[in-house]
């Protein structure tokens, strides 16, 4: 059975910044979808499907596509809600890509968003585990060891941070660097939420220390922020654009929460570093899209790096090089926008973190730059195929998309 | 549960933490509370389609069309739908007995396309009602400053 | 109609989800409540899936490999650094932290204890943070008085093999 | 439809006011029947499909701590936050796509954990209902239920006649925990009121449950003893409750029209022989009977006097007891499409019907039943 060509024709952003009291929720989202529209050369009349998502907690309203789906064109159209925590962009842009690829909807329309002013982005975490608190309380365990083992604002990172540079000889200094990479892409990026041109490691080893290993230089802001995305057939997609992002596959894989079991209970997910079902998914993801030497045959990634080393985590759980390797990589220049292989050009999550949304810009950015449509932040090479990931949950699931400036092989 | 194990009453934990939010409004809701403000019903009109919509809304879903164009709406409107209130959600979600019944109903204003859902006063309520606006200005919570609607007479 | 001025700053409207009147269920509870009972004879007891083997310290009602644990195991005393990060102000790697978190610095690491497939949180004392690495062995540290709290088993000191 | 889909298993829990077990466990036992009555082993390969929703389980990212008890541990896993028929929806997605063959779908929540009807609030205008509190599910549905019934001249009587029908047949569902033999309408009207035209007993109320579901197409599918195919499926968004009529359920019209075109029904009177209609308000399943093409607009009090939807009816609507006799947020429908299969397979037991060749499922999300979502089964 013929494989149904899935591309991106449109891209759209709303302003991302820590604070938009000037909109409510649905007019936030409102920006990014007809900037969309206006990017695709479309109308909400072309849109066959709407699939949409955020992370709930930070703004405290059940299923907003209730109140606000009508200000994204979703009028009488199939709608369908997807979340999964800090991977519900990715997650969006899978459903979006299934529902092309199932041939029931030509032209789908992928919204994906968080308005963290309206809420309390720490305490928004921390409704991820407070049933789990909650029995612990019960069991004996007072609120500050709680709150001090749970790492704090910081959470699960501190203890990932710590596990991969010891098995990578990743050194502070080069999380200061990851940092300094990804704020001078971003000043290239106008939707980028914090623009630091010129930021130096220095600089970044200077910001105080959130808990070890993790400075504040070393982690992400809370942005009010949306993104929203139009995917089509292959054959409609070469009649808007002579160049489109192909969607080549999707794969995400889920592992046992790391380092918290249930209530008090032990885990098997005893290193939140290893990370192995972010390599199953990116084997999958690989494979579907016909990939077999990631390392050669990808040009730019994106992986989802609200905390400085997860760039380099990443990077080496998408198969884009061996156990350890990536630390060196960053040292040789490689990952710059004009290096052999680009890593985050868009300035990544460390720079822009409107968490429902993080996920799936992290497509987008890798859809422009196959399109040659980002602007000042394009990278130098020629880029033909691309990876985007994202992570959520206490680090335990993973969603990796592989996009490419041609169709799948079938 | 495996043999070994039985767990009787399986156990319960809860948690005295309320996360709290700030919805910003936007620009259309804050001019409509600023127009009830002055006892004002301030309404967006859709410049593609012409509909009304009270509560206002930046986006016609119709014609998604940004509506930029203002009506003030008479105080008159029509019962669309009413319900007998006996009970309310209490804090905790349950239903608690209202000490005597009350009406809410969906209103239409005249000029409006969209309904607003409010107390109407004065016990008897039927569909296609006259119904006339009542706004306190000085509500405790400014989401009440459309206070409710009482009978046309 | 004059043409509509945008305020940067609108109202805001106060709300809150009400989560104090929220209650979950857990199995978890029951089962760590027999284990809480054998710390007060300074054991440990795990939970071992008959579907594939893995034991579960402390014990959990369901394992991943969708079997329902259900055969108690003694889990040794000893055990191993999974993964680890300090809190409090410290000096490590020869940066002097001038202001920092507050707190005294503190060790906190994930423990597998030895007999066990899963990691428990514990305060790792009597080592400083240059001394840590994933792989070290430690060695439970009860509490003078054993209560059978969950936290009875939160410390731990490096093993002296 | 690009690829022949059918369901092969399915599982449910019993439905009850406060289970006697976590979201989790009764997630992994459903989890774990239907991989069973499949011939599935974890090892196998399958996408996973859940349906929960972060505020009725109290836990941000309520699918987080699910993927053991969902059999989803080291699988592809993602979550519908509404109705378990929209993860039903998405798991026949990735399989039509090519790249999944089987997909376990599951729905859970449990209303002995939520503020029963605070969720429902909490999705309301954040920017001027949530705080007025007026608006909840039940003041919301009687809105829409007095709307509909002023403009069509349905009765009090009627609408608690559905009510009494449902409580009646869950009393043949051994699974259902709000079931009342031999109810009738006086008994329903008698009920305690709370929103005019509704009193207790024509509300679907919340229970704690989970329910889970294999569908495959390729091997799985052909080797299967009885599928149940997809033969079509269609979903809608309608307008927030306050801008549109109540005095239709538009969502779930334009969902059908869909689901039947795919189907190939151009008579759903004639060519579907049951119905199991995701009710959360008796006076909802007659304003279904008429989205769903089974009686002219506003004729659904008539349809239903004919005694058409009873259970020796010439097209039995819920003959499981429907919501009324037991309601999950985010599993309802999905258990709606699993009953409809057990008609097909005649494995209902008690509550089987006669005919059961093509059967209708439908489910829904939001207040006033805003967001529908439709499925047309088949057997051989």
């Amino acid at each position: 059975m013929a494989h149904v060509d899935v591309a991106i024709v449109g891209v759209g952003y709303s302003k991302h910044v820590s604070k938009r009291r000037d909109v409510n929720i649905a007019e936030l989202v409102w920006e990014a979808v007809s900037n969309c529209y206006e990017d695709a050369g479309l109308k909400p009349k072309d849109i066959d499907a709407v699939v949409t998502g955020n992370m709930p907690a930070f703004e405290g309203v059940n299923i907003p596509e209730l109140w606000g789906a009508g200000h994204w064109g979703a009028y009488h159209k199939p709608l369908i809600r997807i979340t999964t925590g800090g991977t519900t962009g990715g997650s969006v842009v899978h459903g979006a890509y299934y529902a092309v690829a199932s041939g029931l909807y030509d032209t789908v329309l992928a919204i994906a968003f968080e308005k963290q002013s309206d809420g309390n982005s720490t305490m928004g975490l921390n409704t991820v585990a407070l049933a789990d608190a909650a029995a612990q309380f019960q069991q004996g365990v007072d609120p500050g060891f709680l709150a001090a083992f749970g790492g704090g604002a910081v959470g699960i990172a501190v203890y990932q941070a710590a596990s991969y540079m010891k098995r990578s000889g990743c050194t502070t200094h080069h999380l200061d660097k990851v940092s300094a990479l990804c704020r001078n892409n971003a000043a290239l990026n106008p939707w980028s939420h914090l623009k630091q041109p010129g930021l130096t490691p220095e600089d970044v080893a200077k910001t105080v220390l959130m808990q070890y290993p993790i400075r504040f230089g070393h982690v992400c802001p809370a942005t009010d922020g949306a993104c929203a995305m139009i995917v089509t057939t292959g054959e409609k997609a070469l009649k808007l654009q002579n160049k489109p992002a192909y969607i080549l596959s999707c794969a995400s894989c889920s592992d046992e929460a790391a380092l918290m079991g249930i209530s008090g209970s032990g885990t098997t997910n005893m290193d939140p570093c290893a990370q192995e079902h972010c390599k199953l998914a990116a084997k999958w993801a690989y494979e579907l899209a016909g990939i077999k030497d990631p390392r050669r045959e990808i040009d730019v990634a994106e992986p989802y790096a609200p905390f400085a080393h997860q760039m380099l985590m990443f990077y080496e759980r998408l198969l884009l090089c061996d156990e350890g390797e990536a630390p060196a990589i960053l040292d040789s220049g490689s990952m710059n926008l004009d290096g052999e292989l680009p890593v985050c050009p868009s300035g990544g999550v460390i720079s822009t973190n409107a968490i429902g949304a993080s996920a799936m810009e992290r497509v987008t950015e890798v859809a422009l730059q196959i399109m040659g449509k980002a602007g000042d932040r394009q990278v130098k090479k020629e880029v033909h195929k691309g990876v985007a990931h994202g992570w959520g949950g206490a680090v335990n699931l993973n969603v990796v998309a592989v996009l490419s400036d041609t169709p799948r092989r079938s | 549960m495996g043999p070994g194990i039985e767990i009787g009453q399986v156990p319960r934990a809860s948690l005295p933490i309320n996360p709290t939010f700030q919805w910003s409004v936007g620009n259309w809701m804050d001019r409509f509370y600023d127009g009830l403000k002055e006892g004002k019903l301030w309404a967006s009109k859709c410049p593609g389609c012409g509909r009304v919509h009270l509560p206002p809304r930046m986006v016609c879903e119709r014609c998604f069309t940004k509506c930029e164009e203002w009506v003030e709406l008479p105080e008159t409107g029509t019962v669309q739908s009413y319900t007998v209130a006996h009970v309310k959600v209490g804090a905790n979600g349950e239903f608690e007995e209202l000490p005597q019944p009350e009406v809410i109903a969906l209103v239409k204003q005249d000029g409006a396309d969209t309904c607003v859902a409010a107390r109407l006063e004065g016990g008897n309520a039927s569909v296609g009602m006259k119904v006339k606006v009542v706004i306190d200005p000085e509500a405790e919570n400014f989401v009440n400053m459309l206070a409710g609607y009482r009978p046309a007479e | 109609m004059a043409e509509m001025e945008y305020k940067k700053e609108t109202r805001s409207v106060e709300g809150s989800w009400p989560m104090e009147h929220w209650s979950w269920k857990f199995e978890s509870i029951a089962l760590i409540a027999k284990a809480r009972e054998a710390f007060k004879e300074k054991k440990l007891l795990g939970l071992k899936c008959p579907g594939c083997g893995l034991v579960y310290f402390p014990p959990k009602p369901y394992c991943r490999c969708t079997g329902e644990p259900d055969e108690w195991v003694e889990v040794k005393q000893q055990g191993t650094i999974t993964t680890y990060t300090f809190t409090g102000a410290w000096a490590y790697e020869g940066i002097k932290e001038e202001e920092g978190p507050a707190g005294e610095p503190m060790i906190i690491c994930g423990v597998n204890f030895d007999g066990s497939d899963t990691l428990t949180v514990c305060i790792l004392e009597e080592a400083k943070p240059e001394e840590v690495f994933v792989g070290m062995r430690v060695q439970l540290k009860w509490p003078e008085k054993i209560e059978g709290r969950l936290d009875d088993i939160a410390h731990a000191v490096p093993l002296k093999e | 439809m690009r690829r022949e889909v059918a369901i092969i298993s399915y599982a449910q829990t019993p439905y009850e006011p406060d289970a006697n077990a976590s979201r989790e466990m009764q997630v992994l036992r459903v989890a774990k029947a239907a991989l069973a009555a499949a011939g599935l082993k974890q090892e196998d390969r399958y996408t996973v499909v859940t349906a929960n929703n972060d505020y009725c389980d109290g836990r941000t990212i309520s699918n987080m701590r699910l993927v053991e008890p969902a059999a989803a541990w080291m699988k592809n896993e993602s979550k519908a936050e509404m109705d378990g028929a929209y993860a039903a929806l998405y798991g026949l997605l990735r399989i039509l796509s090519g790249d999944h063959d089987i997909a376990l779908i599951i729905g859970e929540s449990q209303a002995s954990v939520y503020a029963r009807w605070l969720p429902g609030i909490m999705m309301m205008d954040p920017t001027f209902d949530r705080q007025r509190w007026l608006l909840n599910e039940v003041s919301a549905a009687a809105l829409q239920a007095r709307a509909y019934m002023n403009a069509f001249g349905v009765s009090e009587e009627q609408v608690a006649g559905v009510a009494a029908k449902n409580l009646d047949n869950a009393a043949l569902n051994p699974l259902a925990g709000n079931k009342l033999a031999g109810a009738d309408a006086a008994k329903v009207l008698g009920s305690r009121k709370l929103y005019e035209p509704i009193s207790e007993m024509m509300v679907a109320q919340y229970c704690d449950g989970a329910c889970a579901m294999v569908i495959a197409a390729g091997e799985l599918a052909e080797k299967a003893e009885k599928p149940v195919w997809i033969r079509g499926v269609g979903f809608a968004h309608d307008s927030y409750l306050t801008e549109r009529s109540l005095e239709e359920m538009g969502s779930l019209k334009l969902a059908a029209e869909k689901a039947y075109a795919m189907a190939g029904i151009s008579d759903p009177a004639s060519q579907v022989d049951l119905a199991e209609v995701h009710e959360n308000f008796a006076h909802e399943e007659l304003m279904a009977y008429e989205a769903l093409g089974f009686c002219g607009r506003g004729e659904g009090g008539a349809f239903f006097d004919s005694g058409a939807t009873r259970r020796d009816g010439k097209l039995p609507v819920n003959t499981s007891g429907g919501a009324i006799g037991a309601n999950v947020a985010c599993a309802t429908g999905l258990a709606r499409i699993i009953e409809a299969a057990m008609q097909i397979r005649g494995e209902a037991g008690d509550h089987q019907v006669a005919k059961a060749k093509t059967a209708v499922a439908t489910g829904q999300t939001g207040p006033c039943a805003q967001e529908s979502v439709v499925f047309v089964l088949g057997g051989e």
